[in-house]
Protein backbone atom coordinates (compact mmCIF):
# COMPACT_ATOMS: atom_id res chain seq x y z
CA UNK A 1 0.00 0.00 0.00
CA UNK A 2 3.01 2.13 0.31
CA UNK A 3 4.79 2.04 -3.00
CA UNK A 4 4.07 3.77 -6.51
CA UNK A 5 2.19 1.00 -8.42
CA UNK A 6 4.78 0.26 -11.28
CA UNK A 7 7.44 -0.20 -8.99
CA UNK A 8 9.61 -3.29 -10.45
CA UNK A 9 13.03 -1.74 -9.17
CA UNK A 10 13.95 -1.80 -5.61
CA UNK A 11 14.22 2.00 -4.16
CA UNK A 12 10.76 2.43 -2.41
CA UNK A 13 11.21 2.73 1.12
CA UNK A 14 10.96 5.85 1.59
CA UNK A 15 7.38 6.30 1.67
CA UNK A 16 6.90 3.93 4.16
CA UNK A 17 5.22 5.47 7.62
CA UNK A 18 6.90 4.19 10.95
CA UNK A 19 3.84 2.36 12.08
CA UNK A 20 3.90 -0.08 9.02
CA UNK A 21 7.60 -0.40 9.37
CA UNK A 22 7.65 -0.96 13.41
CA UNK A 23 4.54 -3.60 12.15
CA UNK A 24 6.63 -5.50 9.38
CA UNK A 25 9.53 -5.60 12.02
CA UNK A 26 7.76 -7.27 15.06
CA UNK A 27 5.87 -9.80 12.68
CA UNK A 28 9.02 -11.01 10.77
CA UNK A 29 10.51 -11.39 14.38
CA UNK A 30 7.51 -13.68 15.10
CA UNK A 31 8.11 -15.27 11.95
CA UNK A 32 12.08 -16.00 12.08
CA UNK A 33 11.49 -16.82 15.79
CA UNK A 34 8.89 -19.73 14.73
CA UNK A 35 11.16 -20.62 12.18
CA UNK A 36 13.79 -21.10 15.08
CA UNK A 37 11.74 -22.78 17.48
CA UNK A 38 10.87 -25.04 14.44
CA UNK A 39 14.48 -25.85 14.18
CA UNK A 40 15.64 -26.39 17.30
CA UNK A 41 12.25 -28.25 19.28
CA UNK A 42 10.47 -26.60 21.78
CA UNK A 43 12.23 -28.71 24.84
CA UNK A 44 15.15 -26.95 24.93
CA UNK A 45 14.87 -23.31 26.48
CA UNK A 46 19.06 -22.96 26.47
CA UNK A 47 19.10 -22.92 22.57
CA UNK A 48 17.78 -19.56 23.23
CA UNK A 49 21.23 -18.11 23.99
CA UNK A 50 21.97 -18.87 20.08
CA UNK A 51 18.46 -17.96 18.86
CA UNK A 52 17.75 -14.77 20.14
CA UNK A 53 20.97 -13.21 18.41
CA UNK A 54 20.33 -15.51 15.53
CA UNK A 55 16.68 -13.61 14.84
CA UNK A 56 17.97 -10.51 15.93
CA UNK A 57 20.19 -10.65 12.70
CA UNK A 58 17.73 -12.35 10.54
CA UNK A 59 15.36 -9.49 10.75
CA UNK A 60 18.19 -6.96 10.44
CA UNK A 61 19.36 -8.91 6.91
CA UNK A 62 16.11 -8.85 5.37
CA UNK A 63 15.17 -5.52 6.56
CA UNK A 64 18.85 -4.41 4.92
CA UNK A 65 18.60 -6.75 2.02
CA UNK A 66 14.55 -6.66 1.12
CA UNK A 67 13.72 -5.58 -1.99
CA UNK A 68 11.07 -2.96 -1.95
CA UNK A 69 7.84 -3.72 -0.76
CA UNK A 70 4.64 -4.09 -3.13
CA UNK A 71 1.49 -3.75 -2.38
CA UNK A 72 1.82 -6.62 0.61
CA UNK A 73 0.24 -9.52 0.03
CA UNK A 74 -3.12 -10.43 0.42
CA UNK A 75 -3.83 -13.07 2.76
CA UNK A 76 -7.64 -13.74 1.58
CA UNK A 77 -6.03 -14.06 -1.99
CA UNK A 78 -3.32 -16.51 -0.70
CA UNK A 79 -5.96 -18.67 1.34
CA UNK A 80 -7.72 -18.83 -1.73
CA UNK A 81 -4.92 -20.23 -3.62
CA UNK A 82 -3.69 -22.53 -1.71
CA UNK A 83 -6.28 -25.38 -2.31
CA UNK A 84 -5.85 -24.60 -6.11
CA UNK A 85 -2.68 -24.99 -5.90
CA UNK A 86 -2.43 -27.90 -4.27
CA UNK A 87 -5.26 -29.96 -6.31
CA UNK A 88 -3.12 -28.14 -9.44
CA UNK A 89 0.26 -29.78 -8.00
CA UNK A 90 -1.15 -33.36 -7.33
CA UNK A 91 -2.42 -33.17 -11.20
CA UNK A 92 0.88 -32.40 -12.43
CA UNK A 93 2.65 -34.95 -10.38
CA UNK A 94 -0.46 -37.55 -11.77
CA UNK A 95 -0.34 -35.79 -15.13
CA UNK A 96 3.79 -37.03 -15.96
CA UNK A 97 3.62 -40.40 -14.13
CA UNK A 98 0.45 -41.31 -16.23
CA UNK A 99 2.68 -39.98 -19.26
CA UNK A 100 5.32 -41.67 -18.44
CA UNK A 101 4.83 -44.95 -16.76
CA UNK A 102 2.55 -46.18 -19.84
CA UNK A 103 4.20 -48.78 -22.15
CA UNK A 104 4.32 -45.96 -24.84
CA UNK A 105 5.00 -42.33 -24.17
CA UNK A 106 2.65 -40.12 -24.47
CA UNK A 107 4.29 -36.62 -25.23
CA UNK A 108 4.54 -34.11 -27.54
CA UNK A 109 7.10 -31.81 -26.58
CA UNK A 110 7.04 -27.67 -27.93
CA UNK A 111 7.68 -23.92 -26.77
CA UNK A 112 5.76 -21.83 -26.85
CA UNK A 113 5.46 -17.86 -25.42
CA UNK A 114 3.36 -16.23 -23.26
CA UNK A 115 3.04 -12.05 -22.24
CA UNK A 116 3.28 -11.85 -18.82
CA UNK A 117 1.01 -8.77 -17.13
CA UNK A 118 2.16 -9.07 -13.88
CA UNK A 119 4.04 -6.46 -13.01
CA UNK A 120 6.30 -6.44 -9.62
CA UNK A 121 9.29 -8.17 -9.62
CA UNK A 122 8.36 -10.66 -6.14
CA UNK A 123 4.73 -11.30 -8.41
CA UNK A 124 7.19 -12.86 -11.62
CA UNK A 125 9.28 -14.84 -9.83
CA UNK A 126 6.36 -16.60 -8.13
CA UNK A 127 4.64 -17.08 -11.10
CA UNK A 128 7.52 -18.14 -12.98
CA UNK A 129 8.06 -20.73 -10.27
CA UNK A 130 4.36 -22.36 -10.23
CA UNK A 131 4.20 -22.25 -13.83
CA UNK A 132 7.01 -25.15 -13.35
CA UNK A 133 5.15 -27.12 -10.67
CA UNK A 134 1.75 -26.90 -12.36
CA UNK A 135 0.53 -29.82 -15.26
CA UNK A 136 2.33 -29.76 -18.16
CA UNK A 137 3.98 -26.67 -18.51
CA UNK A 138 7.41 -25.52 -17.50
CA UNK A 139 8.90 -22.04 -17.47
CA UNK A 140 11.92 -22.10 -19.37
CA UNK A 141 12.79 -18.44 -20.21
CA UNK A 142 12.06 -14.95 -19.18
CA UNK A 143 12.89 -12.39 -21.62
CA UNK A 144 11.49 -8.86 -20.90
CA UNK A 145 7.76 -9.67 -20.86
CA UNK A 146 7.74 -13.08 -22.28
CA UNK A 147 7.82 -15.85 -20.81
CA UNK A 148 9.07 -18.52 -22.82
CA UNK A 149 7.56 -22.03 -21.73
CA UNK A 150 8.01 -25.71 -22.34
CA UNK A 151 4.86 -27.78 -22.43
CA UNK A 152 5.04 -31.41 -22.07
CA UNK A 153 2.02 -31.68 -24.89
CA UNK A 154 1.79 -28.71 -27.31
CA UNK A 155 -1.43 -30.06 -28.48
CA UNK A 156 -3.33 -28.87 -25.60
CA UNK A 157 -3.81 -25.11 -25.56
CA UNK A 158 -1.77 -24.35 -21.85
CA UNK A 159 -2.57 -20.33 -22.46
CA UNK A 160 -6.36 -20.61 -20.23
CA UNK A 161 -4.90 -22.34 -17.67
CA UNK A 162 -1.56 -19.90 -17.53
CA UNK A 163 -4.11 -16.65 -17.84
CA UNK A 164 -6.22 -18.42 -14.63
CA UNK A 165 -3.03 -19.07 -13.09
CA UNK A 166 -1.91 -15.17 -13.54
CA UNK A 167 -5.09 -14.26 -11.81
CA UNK A 168 -4.51 -15.88 -9.12
CA UNK A 169 -1.12 -14.81 -8.60
CA UNK A 170 -2.06 -11.36 -9.22
CA UNK A 171 -4.72 -11.59 -6.30
CA UNK A 172 -2.43 -12.92 -3.86
CA UNK A 173 0.17 -10.35 -4.75
CA UNK A 174 -2.81 -7.27 -4.59
CA UNK A 175 -2.05 -6.42 -8.33
CA UNK A 176 -4.61 -5.43 -10.80
CA UNK A 177 -4.23 -7.30 -14.20
CA UNK A 178 -4.52 -4.66 -17.36
CA UNK A 179 -7.63 -6.10 -18.51
CA UNK A 180 -9.46 -5.96 -15.16
CA UNK A 181 -9.06 -2.22 -14.95
CA UNK A 182 -6.89 0.69 -13.86
CA UNK A 183 -4.37 -0.42 -11.01
CA UNK A 184 -5.59 0.95 -7.27
CA UNK A 185 -4.03 3.74 -5.72
CA UNK B 1 -4.32 -46.46 15.51
CA UNK B 2 -4.66 -49.66 12.79
CA UNK B 3 -6.10 -47.93 10.50
CA UNK B 4 -4.24 -44.50 10.71
CA UNK B 5 -1.05 -47.39 9.71
CA UNK B 6 -2.29 -48.13 7.10
CA UNK B 7 -3.42 -44.77 5.55
CA UNK B 8 0.40 -44.26 6.33
CA UNK B 9 1.54 -47.18 4.85
CA UNK B 10 -0.96 -45.78 1.39
CA UNK B 11 0.42 -42.65 1.61
CA UNK B 12 4.19 -43.68 1.61
CA UNK B 13 2.78 -46.21 -0.71
CA UNK B 14 1.53 -43.45 -3.19
CA UNK B 15 4.58 -41.12 -2.48
CA UNK B 16 6.88 -44.14 -4.05
CA UNK B 17 5.11 -44.60 -6.77
CA UNK B 18 5.78 -40.88 -7.92
CA UNK B 19 9.77 -41.41 -7.13
CA UNK B 20 9.71 -44.21 -9.41
CA UNK B 21 7.48 -42.45 -12.19
CA UNK B 22 10.34 -39.47 -11.63
CA UNK B 23 12.99 -41.69 -11.95
CA UNK B 24 11.19 -43.38 -14.87
CA UNK B 25 11.17 -40.20 -16.74
CA UNK B 26 14.04 -38.94 -16.11
CA UNK B 27 15.28 -42.25 -18.08
CA UNK B 28 12.66 -42.79 -20.85
CA UNK B 29 12.04 -39.04 -21.87
CA UNK B 30 13.44 -37.86 -25.41
CA UNK B 31 14.66 -34.30 -24.47
CA UNK B 32 16.51 -32.40 -21.43
CA UNK B 33 13.60 -30.29 -21.10
CA UNK B 34 10.96 -32.91 -20.97
CA UNK B 35 12.48 -34.76 -18.35
CA UNK B 36 13.23 -31.38 -16.14
CA UNK B 37 9.31 -31.70 -16.14
CA UNK B 38 9.28 -35.52 -14.64
CA UNK B 39 11.90 -34.28 -12.00
CA UNK B 40 10.06 -30.89 -10.25
CA UNK B 41 6.21 -32.69 -10.54
CA UNK B 42 6.28 -36.32 -9.65
CA UNK B 43 9.21 -35.56 -7.42
CA UNK B 44 7.69 -32.65 -5.09
CA UNK B 45 4.79 -34.81 -5.50
CA UNK B 46 6.18 -37.72 -4.11
CA UNK B 47 8.16 -35.81 -1.47
CA UNK B 48 4.70 -34.75 -0.13
CA UNK B 49 3.36 -38.03 -0.10
CA UNK B 50 5.71 -39.36 1.92
CA UNK B 51 6.18 -36.54 4.28
CA UNK B 52 2.03 -36.71 4.81
CA UNK B 53 2.37 -40.31 5.16
CA UNK B 54 5.24 -39.86 7.84
CA UNK B 55 3.23 -37.44 9.70
CA UNK B 56 0.13 -39.55 9.87
CA UNK B 57 2.59 -42.12 11.21
CA UNK B 58 4.00 -39.60 13.85
CA UNK B 59 1.73 -36.60 14.38
CA UNK B 60 3.44 -34.30 16.11
CA UNK B 61 3.20 -30.65 15.25
CA UNK B 62 7.08 -29.60 15.75
CA UNK B 63 7.65 -32.93 13.50
CA UNK B 64 4.78 -31.62 11.11
CA UNK B 65 6.19 -28.16 10.81
CA UNK B 66 10.00 -29.06 9.99
CA UNK B 67 8.50 -31.53 7.43
CA UNK B 68 6.44 -28.56 5.54
CA UNK B 69 9.91 -26.13 6.20
CA UNK B 70 11.45 -29.43 3.75
CA UNK B 71 8.71 -29.50 1.31
CA UNK B 72 8.29 -25.65 0.91
CA UNK B 73 12.16 -25.60 0.39
CA UNK B 74 12.58 -28.65 -2.07
CA UNK B 75 9.48 -27.34 -4.11
CA UNK B 76 11.07 -23.26 -3.95
CA UNK B 77 14.85 -24.93 -5.18
CA UNK B 78 12.89 -27.60 -7.73
CA UNK B 79 11.27 -24.67 -9.75
CA UNK B 80 13.61 -22.37 -9.53
CA UNK B 81 16.49 -24.74 -10.47
CA UNK B 82 14.46 -26.45 -12.94
CA UNK B 83 13.61 -22.47 -14.53
CA UNK B 84 17.98 -21.91 -14.31
CA UNK B 85 18.28 -25.21 -16.28
CA UNK B 86 15.78 -24.90 -18.62
CA UNK B 87 17.11 -21.21 -19.57
CA UNK B 88 20.62 -23.00 -20.49
CA UNK B 89 19.00 -25.12 -22.55
CA UNK B 90 16.96 -22.88 -24.49
CA UNK B 91 19.60 -20.40 -25.11
CA UNK B 92 21.49 -22.96 -26.60
CA UNK B 93 24.98 -22.32 -24.65
CA UNK B 94 27.62 -24.06 -26.23
CA UNK B 95 28.68 -26.41 -23.85
CA UNK B 96 25.78 -28.42 -23.85
CA UNK B 97 27.54 -30.13 -27.34
CA UNK B 98 28.61 -33.40 -25.89
CA UNK C 1 14.21 -56.42 9.08
CA UNK C 2 18.04 -57.10 9.62
CA UNK C 3 18.24 -58.79 6.25
CA UNK C 4 16.64 -55.48 4.77
CA UNK C 5 18.74 -53.09 5.97
CA UNK C 6 21.31 -55.24 4.53
CA UNK C 7 20.31 -54.73 1.29
CA UNK C 8 20.32 -51.19 1.63
CA UNK C 9 23.54 -51.14 2.74
CA UNK C 10 25.24 -53.27 0.08
CA UNK C 11 23.21 -51.37 -2.43
CA UNK C 12 24.29 -48.20 -0.92
CA UNK C 13 28.12 -49.30 -0.86
CA UNK C 14 27.78 -50.64 -4.39
CA UNK C 15 26.37 -47.32 -5.82
CA UNK C 16 29.02 -45.20 -3.53
CA UNK C 17 31.84 -47.41 -5.29
CA UNK C 18 30.78 -46.67 -8.52
CA UNK C 19 29.75 -43.50 -8.53
CA UNK C 20 33.43 -42.82 -7.30
CA UNK C 21 35.50 -44.59 -10.39
CA UNK C 22 33.23 -42.78 -12.52
CA UNK C 23 34.02 -39.63 -11.03
CA UNK C 24 37.77 -40.84 -10.95
CA UNK C 25 37.88 -41.85 -14.45
CA UNK C 26 35.60 -39.22 -16.39
CA UNK C 27 38.27 -37.44 -18.87
CA UNK C 28 35.55 -33.79 -18.97
CA UNK C 29 36.32 -31.68 -15.50
CA UNK C 30 32.72 -30.78 -15.57
CA UNK C 31 31.07 -34.05 -15.50
CA UNK C 32 33.43 -35.55 -12.70
CA UNK C 33 32.29 -32.38 -10.36
CA UNK C 34 28.63 -33.40 -10.93
CA UNK C 35 30.02 -36.73 -10.06
CA UNK C 36 31.55 -35.60 -7.39
CA UNK C 37 28.46 -33.86 -6.05
CA UNK C 38 26.40 -36.73 -6.27
CA UNK C 39 28.97 -38.71 -4.85
CA UNK C 40 28.75 -36.28 -1.75
CA UNK C 41 25.28 -36.40 -1.64
CA UNK C 42 25.73 -40.30 -1.05
CA UNK C 43 28.18 -40.22 1.43
CA UNK C 44 26.11 -38.60 3.91
CA UNK C 45 23.87 -41.29 3.43
CA UNK C 46 26.02 -43.35 4.68
CA UNK C 47 27.27 -41.22 7.25
CA UNK C 48 23.37 -41.20 8.49
CA UNK C 49 23.13 -44.66 7.95
CA UNK C 50 25.44 -44.88 10.42
CA UNK C 51 23.65 -43.34 12.78
CA UNK C 52 26.48 -40.23 12.49
CA UNK C 53 24.01 -37.33 11.75
CA UNK C 54 26.35 -34.45 12.97
CA UNK C 55 28.86 -36.24 10.42
CA UNK C 56 26.12 -36.41 7.83
CA UNK C 57 25.57 -32.76 8.25
CA UNK C 58 29.06 -31.62 7.51
CA UNK C 59 29.28 -33.76 4.47
CA UNK C 60 26.43 -32.52 2.99
CA UNK C 61 27.00 -28.95 3.48
CA UNK C 62 30.48 -28.61 2.75
CA UNK C 63 31.29 -32.04 0.77
CA UNK C 64 28.50 -31.81 -1.55
CA UNK C 65 27.09 -28.11 -1.34
CA UNK C 66 30.73 -25.93 -0.81
CA UNK C 67 33.13 -28.24 -2.50
CA UNK C 68 30.98 -28.85 -5.44
CA UNK C 69 29.97 -25.18 -5.78
CA UNK C 70 33.43 -24.22 -5.78
CA UNK C 71 34.66 -26.87 -7.93
CA UNK C 72 32.06 -26.19 -10.18
CA UNK C 73 33.47 -22.99 -10.64
CA UNK C 74 37.17 -24.23 -10.83
CA UNK C 75 36.17 -26.31 -13.24
CA UNK C 76 34.47 -23.72 -15.82
CA UNK C 77 37.43 -21.77 -15.18
CA UNK C 78 39.94 -24.32 -16.22
CA UNK C 79 37.91 -25.18 -19.47
CA UNK C 80 38.12 -21.59 -20.61
CA UNK C 81 41.81 -21.19 -19.84
CA UNK C 82 42.60 -24.33 -21.68
CA UNK C 83 40.41 -22.73 -24.64
CA UNK C 84 42.35 -19.53 -24.46
CA UNK C 85 40.66 -16.22 -23.02
CA UNK C 86 38.91 -14.06 -25.27
CA UNK C 87 38.99 -16.50 -27.84
CA UNK C 88 36.27 -15.72 -30.86
CA UNK C 89 35.03 -19.58 -31.22
CA UNK C 90 35.24 -20.49 -27.22
CA UNK C 91 33.76 -17.39 -25.98
CA UNK C 92 30.55 -17.44 -28.24
CA UNK C 93 30.26 -21.03 -27.49
CA UNK C 94 30.69 -21.30 -23.92
CA UNK C 95 28.09 -18.97 -23.07
CA UNK D 1 5.39 -50.39 11.76
CA UNK D 2 8.65 -48.52 11.80
CA UNK D 3 10.76 -51.53 11.05
CA UNK D 4 8.65 -51.61 7.78
CA UNK D 5 9.92 -48.14 6.76
CA UNK D 6 13.18 -50.01 5.90
CA UNK D 7 11.39 -50.98 2.87
CA UNK D 8 10.16 -47.56 1.11
CA UNK D 9 13.98 -46.98 2.34
CA UNK D 10 15.45 -49.39 0.03
CA UNK D 11 13.09 -49.04 -2.56
CA UNK D 12 14.05 -45.22 -2.96
CA UNK D 13 17.87 -46.16 -2.84
CA UNK D 14 16.97 -48.23 -5.94
CA UNK D 15 15.34 -45.27 -8.09
CA UNK D 16 18.02 -43.15 -6.77
CA UNK D 17 20.64 -45.41 -8.05
CA UNK D 18 18.67 -45.75 -11.81
CA UNK D 19 18.80 -42.00 -11.57
CA UNK D 20 22.54 -41.70 -11.51
CA UNK D 21 22.92 -43.65 -14.65
CA UNK D 22 21.56 -40.71 -16.37
CA UNK D 23 24.48 -38.97 -14.48
CA UNK D 24 27.12 -41.17 -16.17
CA UNK D 25 25.50 -41.58 -19.62
CA UNK D 26 24.75 -37.75 -19.92
CA UNK D 27 24.65 -36.98 -23.12
CA UNK D 28 24.41 -33.19 -21.69
CA UNK D 29 25.95 -31.13 -18.51
CA UNK D 30 21.95 -30.45 -18.43
CA UNK D 31 20.81 -33.76 -17.98
CA UNK D 32 23.67 -34.46 -15.65
CA UNK D 33 22.75 -31.65 -13.33
CA UNK D 34 19.38 -32.41 -13.33
CA UNK D 35 19.96 -36.21 -12.43
CA UNK D 36 22.34 -34.96 -9.29
CA UNK D 37 18.92 -32.90 -8.04
CA UNK D 38 17.23 -36.06 -7.94
CA UNK D 39 19.26 -37.89 -6.06
CA UNK D 40 18.77 -34.28 -3.96
CA UNK D 41 15.04 -34.92 -3.37
CA UNK D 42 15.31 -39.02 -3.57
CA UNK D 43 18.34 -38.53 -0.87
CA UNK D 44 15.47 -36.36 1.20
CA UNK D 45 12.78 -38.77 0.97
CA UNK D 46 15.29 -41.53 2.04
CA UNK D 47 16.55 -39.49 5.21
CA UNK D 48 12.86 -39.00 6.30
CA UNK D 49 12.20 -42.65 6.13
CA UNK D 50 15.65 -43.94 7.83
CA UNK D 51 14.92 -41.72 10.86
CA UNK D 52 12.57 -43.70 12.41
CA UNK D 53 13.89 -47.24 11.44
CA UNK D 54 17.10 -46.14 12.58
CA UNK D 55 15.15 -44.20 15.77
CA UNK D 56 17.99 -41.32 14.83
CA UNK D 57 15.64 -38.35 14.57
CA UNK D 58 18.19 -36.04 13.52
CA UNK D 59 18.17 -37.04 10.76
CA UNK D 60 15.42 -34.61 9.67
CA UNK D 61 17.45 -32.18 10.24
CA UNK D 62 20.05 -34.10 7.87
CA UNK D 63 17.19 -33.62 5.23
CA UNK D 64 16.46 -29.81 6.07
CA UNK D 65 20.12 -29.31 5.04
CA UNK D 66 19.57 -31.79 1.58
CA UNK D 67 16.83 -29.32 0.85
CA UNK D 68 19.08 -25.60 1.72
CA UNK D 69 21.68 -26.75 -0.25
CA UNK D 70 19.61 -28.38 -3.40
CA UNK D 71 19.16 -24.54 -4.88
CA UNK D 72 23.26 -24.45 -4.45
CA UNK D 73 24.68 -27.10 -6.84
CA UNK D 74 21.74 -25.37 -9.61
CA UNK D 75 22.61 -21.96 -9.43
CA UNK D 76 26.36 -22.75 -9.13
CA UNK D 77 26.07 -24.25 -12.52
CA UNK D 78 23.79 -21.09 -13.87
CA UNK D 79 25.71 -18.28 -12.23
CA UNK D 80 28.55 -18.47 -14.09
CA UNK D 81 26.61 -17.95 -17.32
CA UNK D 82 26.21 -14.49 -16.30
CA UNK D 83 30.14 -13.84 -15.87
CA UNK D 84 31.01 -14.95 -19.05
CA UNK D 85 27.98 -12.76 -20.68
CA UNK D 86 29.55 -9.53 -19.29
CA UNK D 87 33.18 -10.21 -20.03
Amino acid sequence: MSSPPSSVDRDGTQGRSPVLAALSVSVLTVLFAGLWLTLVGPTDPGSWIIGVPAVIAAVWARQRLAPAPGRGLSLLGALRFLPVFLIESFKGGIDVARRVLGTRLRVEPGLLTYRLSLDSRAARVFFVDLVSLLPGTLSADLQGDTLVVHALDCRVDAAPELLRLERHVARVFRERLPEQGAPTP
Amino acid sequence: MVALHWLAAALILAGLLFFVAGTVGLLRLPDALSRLHALTKADNLGLFLVALGLLVANPEPFFALKLLLIWLLVMAAAATGAHLIAKRAVRGDGEDAP
Amino acid sequence: MTNLLLAFDLLLSLTLVGLAAAALTSREPRRAVILFIAFGLLLALVWARLRAPDVALAEAAIGAGLAGALMLAAARRAARGARGPGGSESSAGQD
Amino acid sequence: MSELLAIPALILLLTLGAGLVRVVIGPTPTDRLMAAQLTGTTGIATLLVLAPVLRAPALVDVALVFALLAAVAAAAFTRQRRSAEEP
